[in-house]
C-alpha cells in the first residue's frame, strides 16, 4: 500500500521534472532569448583562453572564476573528514581488529605493489596538467587515494599515518587560503591571479590555477584516504588514531 | 543529425536521468534497511549529475578544452557549457562527503542498535 | 518625578530580592522603605495632570500623566501598598520564598500605579503585564497546586492580556495612534465592524482581571492560594484595574456606539449573575480564605453591574464600592492571614472561639463583615443603596431582583465567616493562640476604621469621585452629584450623621453586652468531643464540630445552580485541546522515512497547486 | 577597516586547516584558536557595520571578476546585521563550550571545535554571498557541520538524530540544486543580483517551479512545518551549546537564504502568501506539541521551530513593518533561545534523559542558572518588559496595519498555549519540591559570563529597545530595496 503511495507521489514529482526538463530540451541553446540575457558561459569560454591562457575551461571556472566554490568545497571535504572522525570516535580501550578480516590472495598482494606506483604518478600527472587537458586536482586526488584504497585492501597491516595525512592535508589547505589571500596583493582581490600567466597550452600557465589545483589533488587524496582508512579501521586498530 | 532524433534524446537522456533519481527517491523513501537509504540518496546524487551535466550539452557540441587539437580540428564547433560541468564536479564532491557522513552514522546506529532497519530506530519521536 | 517613582519601585524591588539574601532585617527594611518611600512621593508630588513624563520607545511614544479617575483608583493602591507593606513584614516572617514574596509585592504595587498613569495603550499593556506575572509568582508562591491553579490563572490572565494587545494593535492600525485619548475621541471614525470587535475584545480583557462570570474561574483559587498578606492587594486593588478599565471601555467607547446599550445590558447582566453565583460559592466554602475569594468575585459583579449600567449614580455607587470594598476586603483578608499566622489553619471546621484570643482581629472583621453585608452604618451599605436605586431609576428591576438576592445571601456567608472563626466552642487545642502582632492588627484595624469613617461621612470621597466622573464626562455637578440618591437628599449630608449615629452606637451598645455576657460565661470549655451521641461513641478524629455541613440545607437547595459548574467546561475545553495535541505531534512519528515521504508530499502539493499559489 | 568581507571566511578556514598542525604542537591551541579568530570576525563585523552605515554597501569581489561573472560577497546593512549576529552567537557559543568541553579528550575536542567553527563559518557565508551555487556550497558546509555537530555525543540517540537529518538535509540539496539548475538554464548566471534583474524573463511556470523547489529546499533548513521533522530531534540530542548554535545561527543563516530568494531574487507575488501559510502552519504545529514534550531541550526546540514559523509569517506580511518585526524576532529569539539551551542544560544536566520533571526544585540548587532560565521564559512568551514583548508587539502592529484579523487572534491563541508551557517549567523549577536525588552542575565562569551576557542583553533590549531597532530598520530597509541591492551588485568594480 505504501509503496503504491509512493510510486504515485514520485510519479507525480517525476512527472513535473520531466516536463519541465523535456521543455527547456537537450542539446539546444536553451537560455531565454532576450537581449538582456548574456550567458555567463559564454564569458567564462571567452576569458579563459583570452586573460587566464588555460585551456581547460573547466579548470578555470573551478580554480579562478568559481574558486571560491572550490575553496568551500575543499572544505566540505576536509569537513566530512573532520565529521567523520568525531562520529566514529570511539575511546581507545574498545580497539578490536580491522573490520576488513580477509587476508587478499598474493596475487592481488601482488599486482597492487605493481600498480600502486603508476596509479600515484597518474593521480599526479592529472592533476598537474588539470589547466591542459581533462582532469584536475579532484580526478587526480581521487585517483590517488584509489591507490590507497587498493594497498589497504590489500594488505592486512598496511598503515597510513594519520598524521601525515592530516599534515598534508592542512599544507595543502593552507596553500589554497594562503594563495587566495595574497591575492590582495597589489589591490587585488581574493583569489585573484597574481603570477604571469603565460601561454595558452604550456604547462606553466594559468598563474596561480596550476598551483592551487595541484594544492587541491593534495588535499583530495589525502582526505579520501583519510576518509577510507577511517572507516575501515572502525572496529579497527587505532595505532595511529 | 536531424530534430527528431534530438527530440527523441531529450526524452531519453532526461527520461533516464529523472527515472534514476525516481529510483533513488524509492529506496529512500520506501526501503526499510538504512544503508539502502543511503544508497538511494547517493542514486539520487548520481541522477542529479546526469541531469546536470546532460542540460550543459549541446548539437554537436564539443569538450570546453581549447587544447591544440580543438583548434586544429574542431574549431567550428560549439563548446558545451562548462559552467555546469564545473558545477556538477562541486556537487559529486559535495554529495560524497555527504554520503561519507551518512555512511559512519549508519556505523554508528549498528553499534548502538545492532540493526539497520528503520522502524526499529526510532526512539526519538512527538 | 513620575519616570523617578517607578524606577524606584522596581530598582527597590531587585534590592530587596538582594538584600533579602544577604539578611533578613535589611530585606525587611528595604521592603518598606521601597514600598512606602516612593508611595509616599507618588502620592505628594504626582498631581492630575495629562502629560508628566514622556518617553520614545520602538517609535512609541509613552505618555504618562494621571487622570482623576486614575488618581481614585492610585488612592486604593497607595493605601492598600502601603498598609499591606507593614502587615506583610510580620505575616511573611519565618515563611519561604520571603524574597520573591517582597519582590513580587513591589513590582505589582509598581504596576498597578504605572497603569493608573499610562495615558497610551502600550505603557497600559507592559504595565499590566508586569501586574499580571508578578501576581502570578504571588499566586504559586506557596508551592500548592502550581500546575494547575497558577497556569489557569495566567491562562486567562494571557486571554485577556492577548485581547487587549489585538485590539490596541487594531486600534493603532485603525487610528494611528496609540495614545487613550486619541483612541476614545476617534473612536467614531473605526469602521462598523472594528467599533464592536475592539470594545468586546477589550471587555474580554478587563472581565478576565475584575472577573465577571464566565471568565471568573481563575479568581477562587487564585486569591486562596495567594499568601493572605498579599491577596488583600490582589482583591482589593488589582482586581480594580479590570474595573478602571470596565470604566474606560464602557464609559468612553460604548457611549458612542449604538449597540453599546446592548453591550452594557449584557456586561450589567453578567455582572449581577455574577454577584449571585458567586455569593452561592461563597456560601458553601469552608475555608475562610475561599469564603472572601468569593465574596470578593461577588463584590466585583455589584461593581461591574454598577459600571455597565451607567447612570451618573451608578458609576458613583460603583466607584464608591471600589474603594470600600479595597477597605474591608483588605481588612479581611488581613484577618484570615493572622489566623492563618497564629493557628496555622484558615478551615472553619478546625478554627473555632478566637474571640477572646484574637480580639483586634475580631474588632475589625466585624467591623468590615458588616460594611461587606451591606448593613446601615458602614461604607458598604452606602454603596449598594445607590446601586440599587440607580438600577431601580434605570427600570432594571429584574437585576435589583438578582442583586438583591445575592445581598441577602451575603449575610449568610458573613456570619458563616464571623461564627467561623470567632465564635462557637472555644477547643483546648486553640487555648495558646494569641492576638498577632501589632503590625498586623494596626493595619487590619486602620483599614476597618476607615470603612466606618466612610461609611458614616461617604462625602468624604465624593469629591474625589466626582471629578473622576466629570473627566468621565458626567455632567459638572460641584459635588453635589450623589444627591441624586434618595439616601442623601431625604437626609441631606450634614444629616446623615444623626441617625447613622444612633445606628452606631446602638450597635456598639449591642456587641458591649452581648461581649460583657459572653465573657462572664466562658469560663466552662465545651469542645467538640463533649457531646452525647445515642449509643454511638465518636472517633478521635471525627470532626463533629456543628459547622460542618453548616450549611447543608441551604447547599442542598442551591445544588442544582452549583453542579453547574463554568469551570467543568474549562477543564473539559483544556483536556480536548491537550488530547488534540498530543494527536497532533504525533505527526512526528520518529521515522526519518516518514519526515522524507512528507518532504515529498509537500513537494508535490505545491508543484500540484502551483497555479493557484503563484497564477 | 581591518579587512573585507572576504575575510569572513577565508579566516576561519585558514584556522581550520592550521589546527591540525597547531593541536600537534600545543594541543590547547585547538580551543583557543577558533575562538580568537571568532573574536577577530567579531571586530571586524562591527567595524564593517561601521563602514557600512557611513559608505553604503560594500561588495566583494572574488578572484577578479566583477559580477556577474565571478563570485561576490555582499555586506550590506541587511547582510552585516545577521553575519554580526551570528559571529556574536558563535563567540558566545565558543566561550560557553570551551570549558563545558573540557573533560573531553583531545581527538574529539579539536573535531568539536573545528566544526564549530566551521558551522559559523558556514552560515555567515550564506548571509554573504550574492552568488545561489555558492550560497548551495555554504550550506553544504553547515549542514555538515551540524550534522557531525548533532551526533557529537557519543552515548545517547545523538547518531539517530543526525541520521534524520541528514536524510533530509541531501533530499534538500537534491532539490536545491535542481531549483539552482533551472535558473541557470533559463537566464545563464547565477549572480544573485544578475538574476534577479532578469527573473521577469523566465517563463512564469518554470520560475513558480524553481521557486517552489527553493522553498522546499530551503525549509528543510530553516524548519517549516512539514519538512522537520529532523530538528527537534537535532535540537534534543546535540550537546546544549550545539542546541544553541542551532537556534542562534544555523537556522538564523538558513530562513535568511529563503527570504533573500522570496524579496529579492523572485518576483512571484504568491509568495508572500505561501510564506504566511507555511509559517503559520509551522507555528501553530510547533507550538502545539511542544506543549506535550516531557523533555525539556526538546520542548525548547519545538518553541524555536515556532519561532521560527512567527517570522516566516512576519517576513510574509511584506511590508516594511513586517520585515522589521520578522528581524526583531529573529534577533530575540537568536539571543533568548540560546540563553535558554544554555541554562537549560545546565539545568538538566545530571539527569540521563532530560526530562522536564528532573528539574524540579531547580530553583534552591542553582539560583542563578535557574533565575535565567525563568528570565528567558518571560521573555520568549513576549512578556514585558523583556525582550521579546518589542519585537511581538512590532509583529503585531505590522499585521495589524495589513488587517490580519484573524491570523493575529491565531498567533495569540498559540502564545497562550506557548505561556502554558514555558510557565510549566518555570513552576517546576521554583516552586516544586526537589524530587530525584540529582544534584545540579555548577556552571563553569565562561558559562556564567555567557549567560550574563545574554540576560543583560535580553534585559537591555526589554527596557531600551531602541539600542537596537536602529540596526534593525537598516537591515529591514536594505533588505526591502531590491533595486538598490541589483545596482550596488551590478556596478562593482574592483576598488
Amino acid at each position: 500500500m505504501k509503496k503504491v503511495l509512493v510510486i504515485l507521489l514520485l510519479a507525480v514529482v517525476g512527472f513535473y521534472l520531466a516536463d519541465v526538463f523535456i521543455g527547456i530540451g537537450f542539446g539546444n541553446d536553451h537560455f531565454v532569448k532576450s537581449d538582456e540575457i548574456k550567458p555567463v558561459k559564454d564569458i567564462y569560454l571567452q576569458q579563459t583562453v583570452e586573460n587566464l591562457k588555460v585551456s581547460n575551461a573547466v579548470t578555470s571556472i573551478v580554480v579562478n572564476f568559481r574558486g571560491f566554490d572550490t575553496l568551500g568545497e575543499v572544505t566540505v571535504l576536509f569537513l566530512s573528514v573532520t565529521a567523520l572522525g568525531s562520529i566514529l570516535y570511539r575511546k581507545r580501550h574498545h580497539a578490536g581488529d580491522r573490520s576488513v578480516l580477509f587476508s587478499a590472495s598474493s596475487i592481488v598482494t601482488a599486482g597492487s605493489k605493481l600498480l600502486f606506483p603508476p596509479i600515484l604518478l597518474l593521480g599526479a600527472y592529472v592533476f598537474i596538467h588539470g589547466h591542459l587537458s581533462p582532469g584536475g586536482g579532484f580526478q587526480g586526488g581521487v585517483i590517488i587515494a584509489t591507490g590507497f584504497l587498493l594497498m589497504l585492501l590489500a594488505y592486512e597491516n598496511y598503515t597510513v599515518s594519520h598524521n601525515a595525512l592530516s599534515i598534508v592535508e592542512s599544507f595543502a589547505g593552507i596553500t589554497f587560503a594562503v594563495i587566495g589571500l595574497m591575492g590582495f596583493m597589489n589591490g587585488g582581490t581574493f583569489l585573484q591571479n597574481f603570477l604571469p600567466v603565460g601561454t595558452l597550452n604550456d604547462l606553466f600557465s594559468g598563474g596561480i590555477i596550476p598551483i592551487i589545483y595541484i594544492a587541491v589533488g593534495f588535499k583530495v587524496a589525502a582526505e579520501l584516504t583519510g576518509v577510507i582508512y577511517t572507516v575501515l579501521n572502525e572496529k579497527g586498530d587505532q595505532k595511529n588514531g | 543529425m536531424d530534430n527528431t532524433y534530438y527530440d527523441l534524446l531529450t526524452y531519453v537522456v532526461y527520461g533516464s536521468a529523472i527515472l534514476v533519481m525516481l529510483i533513488g527517491l524509492y529506496a529512500v523513501l520506501v526501503k526499510k534497511s538504512l544503508l539502502k537509504i543511503v544508497i538511494g540518496l547517493s542514486i539520487v546524487d548520481s541522477g542529479l549529475n546526469l541531469l546536470i551535466v546532460s542540460l550543459g550539452y549541446l548539437k554537436n557540441g564539443t569538450a570546453p578544452i581549447f587544447s591544440k587539437g580543438f583548434f586544429e580540428l574542431a574549431a567550428d564547433k560549439p563548446m558545451v557549457d562548462p559552467l555546469l560541468q564545473a558545477l556538477v564536479l562541486t556537487a559529486i564532491v559535495i554529495g560524497f562527503g555527504v554520503t561519507a557522513v551518512a555512511l559512519s552514522l549508519v556505523i554508528r546506529l549498528w553499534r548502538h542498535h545492532h540493526t539497520l532497519y528503520i522502524d526499529e530506530i526510532k526512539n526519538l519521536k512527538w | 518625578m513620575l519616570t523617578l517613582i517607578l524606577v524606584i519601585f522596581l530598582g527597590g524591588a531587585i534590592l530587596t530580592w538582594l538584600g533579602r539574601k544577604i539578611n533578613p532585617l535589611l530585606g525587611d527594611l528595604l521592603f518598606l522603605v521601597s514600598v512606602i518611600l516612593p508611595a509616599t512621593m507618588f502620592v505628594m508630588n504626582i498631581k492630575v495632570g495629562d502629560t508628566i513624563a514622556q518617553h520614545t520607545l520602538l517609535g512609541i511614544d509613552l505618555v504618562w500623566g494621571l487622570s482623576p479617575l486614575a488618581h481614585l483608583f492610585s488612592l486604593v493602591v497607595v493605601g492598600l501598598g502601603v498598609m499591606l507593606s507593614i502587615y506583610s513584614i510580620s505575616y511573611m516572617r519565618g515563611k519561604e520564598k520571603v524574597g520573591m514574596y517582597y519582590f513580587s509585592f513591589i513590582l505589582s504595587i509598581m504596576a498597578m500605579l504605572g497603569i493608573l498613569v499610562s495615558r497610551d495603550w502600550i505603557s497600559f499593556f507592559i504595565f499590566w503585564e508586569i501586574m499580571t506575572w508578578s501576581s502570578y509568582l504571588m499566586v504559586i508562591l506557596n508551592g500548592k497546586k502550581v500546575q494547575s491553579i497558577g497556569i489557569k490563572y495566567f491562562v486567562f490572565s494571557a486571554l485577556g492580556a492577548y485581547s487587549m494587545l489585538m485590539a490596541l494593535v487594531i486600534i493603532n492600525s485603525q487610528l494611528g495612534s496609540f495614545m487613550l485619548s486619541d483612541t476614545f475621541n476617534n473612536f467614531q471614525h473605526l469602521s462598523p465592524a472594528n467599533q464592536i470587535l475592539i470594545p468586546v475584545l477589550l471587555l474580554v480583557a478587563f472581565g478576565v482581571k475584575s472577573a465577571v462570570m464566565p471568565l471568573h474561574i481563575w479568581a477562587p483559587d487564585a486569591y486562596s492560594n495567594s499568601p493572605m498578606g498579599y491577596t488583600a492587594v490582589f482583591s482589593g486593588a488589582l482586581s480594580k484595574m479590570g474595573v478602571y478599565g470596565l470604566v474606560l471601555v464602557i464609559i468612553s467607547m460604548t457611549t458612542q456606539l449604538p449597540a453599546g446599550s446592548l453591550i452594557r445590558i449584557i456586561v450589567a447582566w453578567l455582572g449581577g449573575f455574577t454577584a449571585a453565583a458567586a455569593t452561592l460559592w461563597a456560601i458553601t466554602q469552608d475555608d475562610g480564605k475561599k469564603l472572601l475569594a468569593w465574596s470578593s468575585i461577588g463584590q466585583l459583579g455589584y461593581i461591574v453591574t454598577g459600571v455597565a449600567i451607567g447612570t451618573p449614580l451608578a458609576m458613583l455607587a460603583a466607584m464608591f464600592l471600589v474603594v470600600v470594598h479595597a477597605l474591608f476586603k483588605g481588612s479581611l483578608f488581613m484577618a484570615v492571614g493572622a489566623i492563618e499566622k497564629q493557628t496555622g489553619t484558615t478551615d472553619f471546621k478546625e478554627v473555632n472561639g478566637l474571640i477572646r484570643k484574637m480580639p483586634v482581629t475580631f474588632i475589625s472583621s466585624l467591623l468590615s463583615i458588616i460594611a461587606l453585608a451591606g448593613i446601615p452604618p458602614l461604607a458598604g451599605f452606602v454603596s449598594k443603596w445607590m446601586l440599587y436605586e440607580a438600577l431601580i431609576q434605570n427600570h432594571n428591576y429584574l437585576l435589583v431582583v438578582l442583586l438583591f438576592f445575592a445581598s441577602t445571601a451575603a449575610f449568610l456567608y458573613a456570619y458563616k465567616f464571623l461564627h467561623g472563626y470567632f465564635l462557637g466552642q472555644e477547643e483546648p487545642e486553640w487555648a495558646h493562640v494569641k492576638e498577632a502582632p501589632m503590625s498586623m492588627t494596626i493595619p487590619m484595624l486602620l483599614l476597618a476604621l476607615t470603612t466606618f469613617v466612610l461609611g458614616t461621612w461617604p462625602q468624604l470621597l465624593f469629591n474625589s469621585i466626582d471629578s473622576a466622573m466629570q473627566y468621565l464626562g458626567y455632567d459638572a455637578t460641584n459635588g453635589k452629584l450623589w444627591t441624586d440618591s434618595v439616601l442623601f437628599s431625604q437626609w441631606g449630608d450634614k444629616v446623615a450623621l444623626q441617625p447613622v449615629l444612633y445606628a452606631i452606637i446602638a450597635v456598639f451598645l449591642f456587641f458591649a453586652i452581648f461581649l460583657y455576657f459572653k465573657g462572664r460565661k466562658a469560663t466552662r470549655y465545651v469542645t467538640t468531643k463533649d457531646i452525647s451521641t445515642s449509643g454511638e461513641i465518636p472517633k478521635e478524629w471525627e470532626n463533629l464540630t456543628f459547622k460542618v455541613n453548616f450549611m447543608q440545607p441551604f447547599e442542598r437547595a442551591i445544588e442544582p445552580f452549583l453542579k453547574r459548574q463554568i469551570e467543568k467546561y474549562y477543564l473539559g475545553f483544556g483536556k480536548g485541546m491537550e488530547a488534540l495535541f498530543d494527536f497532533t505531534r504525533r505527526i512526528y512519528t520518529g521515522n526519518g522515512q516518514t519526515y522524507a515521504i512528507y518532504a515529498i508530499v509537500f513537494l508535490a502539493l505545491l508543484l500540484i497547486f502551483r497555479v493557484s499559489l503563484f497564477g | 577597516m581591518v579587512g573585507t568581507p572576504v575575510l569572513f571566511i577565508a579566516i576561519p578556514l585558514l584556522a581550520a586547516f592550521l589546527i591540525p598542525l597547531l593541536g600537534m604542537i600545543w594541543k590547547e591551541s585547538v580551543r583557543i584558536v577558533p575562538g580568537l579568530v571568532l573574536m577577530y570576525l567579531m571586530v571586524l563585523a562591527v567595524s564593517l557595520m561601521g563602514h557600512v552605515a557611513h559608505n553604503g554597501p560594500i561588495i566583494e569581489i572574488i578572484a577578479g571578476w566583477a559580477p556577474p561573472i565571478g563570485i561576490n560577497l555582499v555586506f550590506n546593512a541587511f547582510t552585516g546585521f545577521l553575519v554580526t549576529l551570528i559571529i556574536f552567537m558563535g563567540l558566545l557559543v565558543w566561550l560557553y563550550s570551551y570549558r563545558f568541553k573540557s573533560n573531553v579528550e583531545y581527538e574529539p575536542a579539536r573535531k568539536y571545535f573545528i566544526l564549530l567553527m566551521m558551522l559559523v563559518t558556514g552560515s555567515t557565508g550564506v548571509v554573504l554571498t550574492g552568488d545561489i551555487f555558492n550560497l548551495f556550497v555554504f550550506i553544504e558546509i553547515t549542514s555538515i557541520s551540524a550534522y557531525a555537530l548533532t551526533a557529537f555525543y557519543t552515548g545517547r540517540d545523538s547518531a539517530e538524530a543526525s541520521f534524520k537529518y541528514v536524510m533530509m538535509g541531501s533530499l534538500a540539496s537534491t532539490m536545491l540544486l535542481i531549483a539552482i539548475m533551472l535558473i541557470y538554464s533559463q537566464l545563464g548566471t547565477l549572480n544573485m543580483a544578475d538574476v534577479a534583474s532578469k527573473i521577469h524573463l523566465m517563463d512564469p511556470t518554470l520560475k513558480a517551479i524553481s521557486f517552489i523547489l527553493f522553498v522546499v529546499a530551503l525549509g528543510v533548513e530553516a524548519e517549516i512545518f512539514p519538512l522537520n521533522g529532523w530538528a527537534p530531534d537535532a535540537y534534543a540530542e546535540a550537546p546544549g551549546p550545539v542546541g544553541a548554535a542551532f537556534a542562534g545561527i544555523v537556522v538564523k543563516a538558513m530562513l535568511y537564504a529563503l527570504i533573500r530568494f522570496t524579496y529579492t531574487i523572485f518576483d512571484l507575488s504568491g509568495a508572500f502568501n505561501l510564506l504566511i501559510i507555511i509559517g503559520l502552519l509551522t507555528l501553530v504545529i510547533a507550538e502545539v506539541a511542544a506543549i506535550r514534550q516531557d523533555k525539556l531541550k526538546r520542548m525548547l526546540a519545538y518553541s524555536s521551530i515556532g519561532q521560527m514559523g512567527l517570522v516566516m509569517v512576519a517576513f510574509g506580511i511584506g511590508t516594511r513593518e513586517g520585515v522589521f518585526a520578522a528581524l526583531f524576532i529573529m534577533l530575540n529569539h537568536a539571543i533568548i533561545k540560546p540563553l535558554l539551551f544554555f541554562s537549560g542544560s545546565y539545568l538538566v544536566y545530571h539527569s540521563k534523559k532530560k526530562y522536564i520533571s528532573d528539574i524540579d526544585g531547580m530553583g534552591k540548587l542553582a539560583p542563578f542558572t535557574s533565575l535565567l532560565f525563568a528570565l528567558g521564559a518571560f521573555a520568549i512568551v513576549g512578556l514585558p518588559p523583556f525582550a521579546g514583548f518589542w519585537s511581538k508587539l512590532s509583529f503585531l502592529v505590522a499585521a495589524a496595519d495589513n488587517d490580519m484579523v484573524l491570523i493575529i487572534a491565531l498567533i495569540l491563541a498559540v502564545s497562550i498555549v506557548e505561556i502554558v508551557y514555558y510557565m510549566r517549567v518555570v513552576n517546576r523549577i521554583f516552586f516544586f519540591k526537589r524530587t530525584t536525588g540529582l544534584l545540579a552542575r555548577r556552571p563553569t565562569f565562561n558559562a556564567y559570563i555567557v549567560m550574563s551576557v545574554l540576560g543583560i542583553i535580553v534585559l537591555m533590549i526589554g527596557f531600551f529597545p531602541d539600542t537596537v531597532t536602529g540596526y534593525i530598520q537598516a537591515a529591514a530597509d536594505s533588505l526591502f530595496d531590491k533595486t538598490q541591492y541589483i545596482h550596488s551588485v551590478l556596478t562593482a568594480s574592483i576598488q
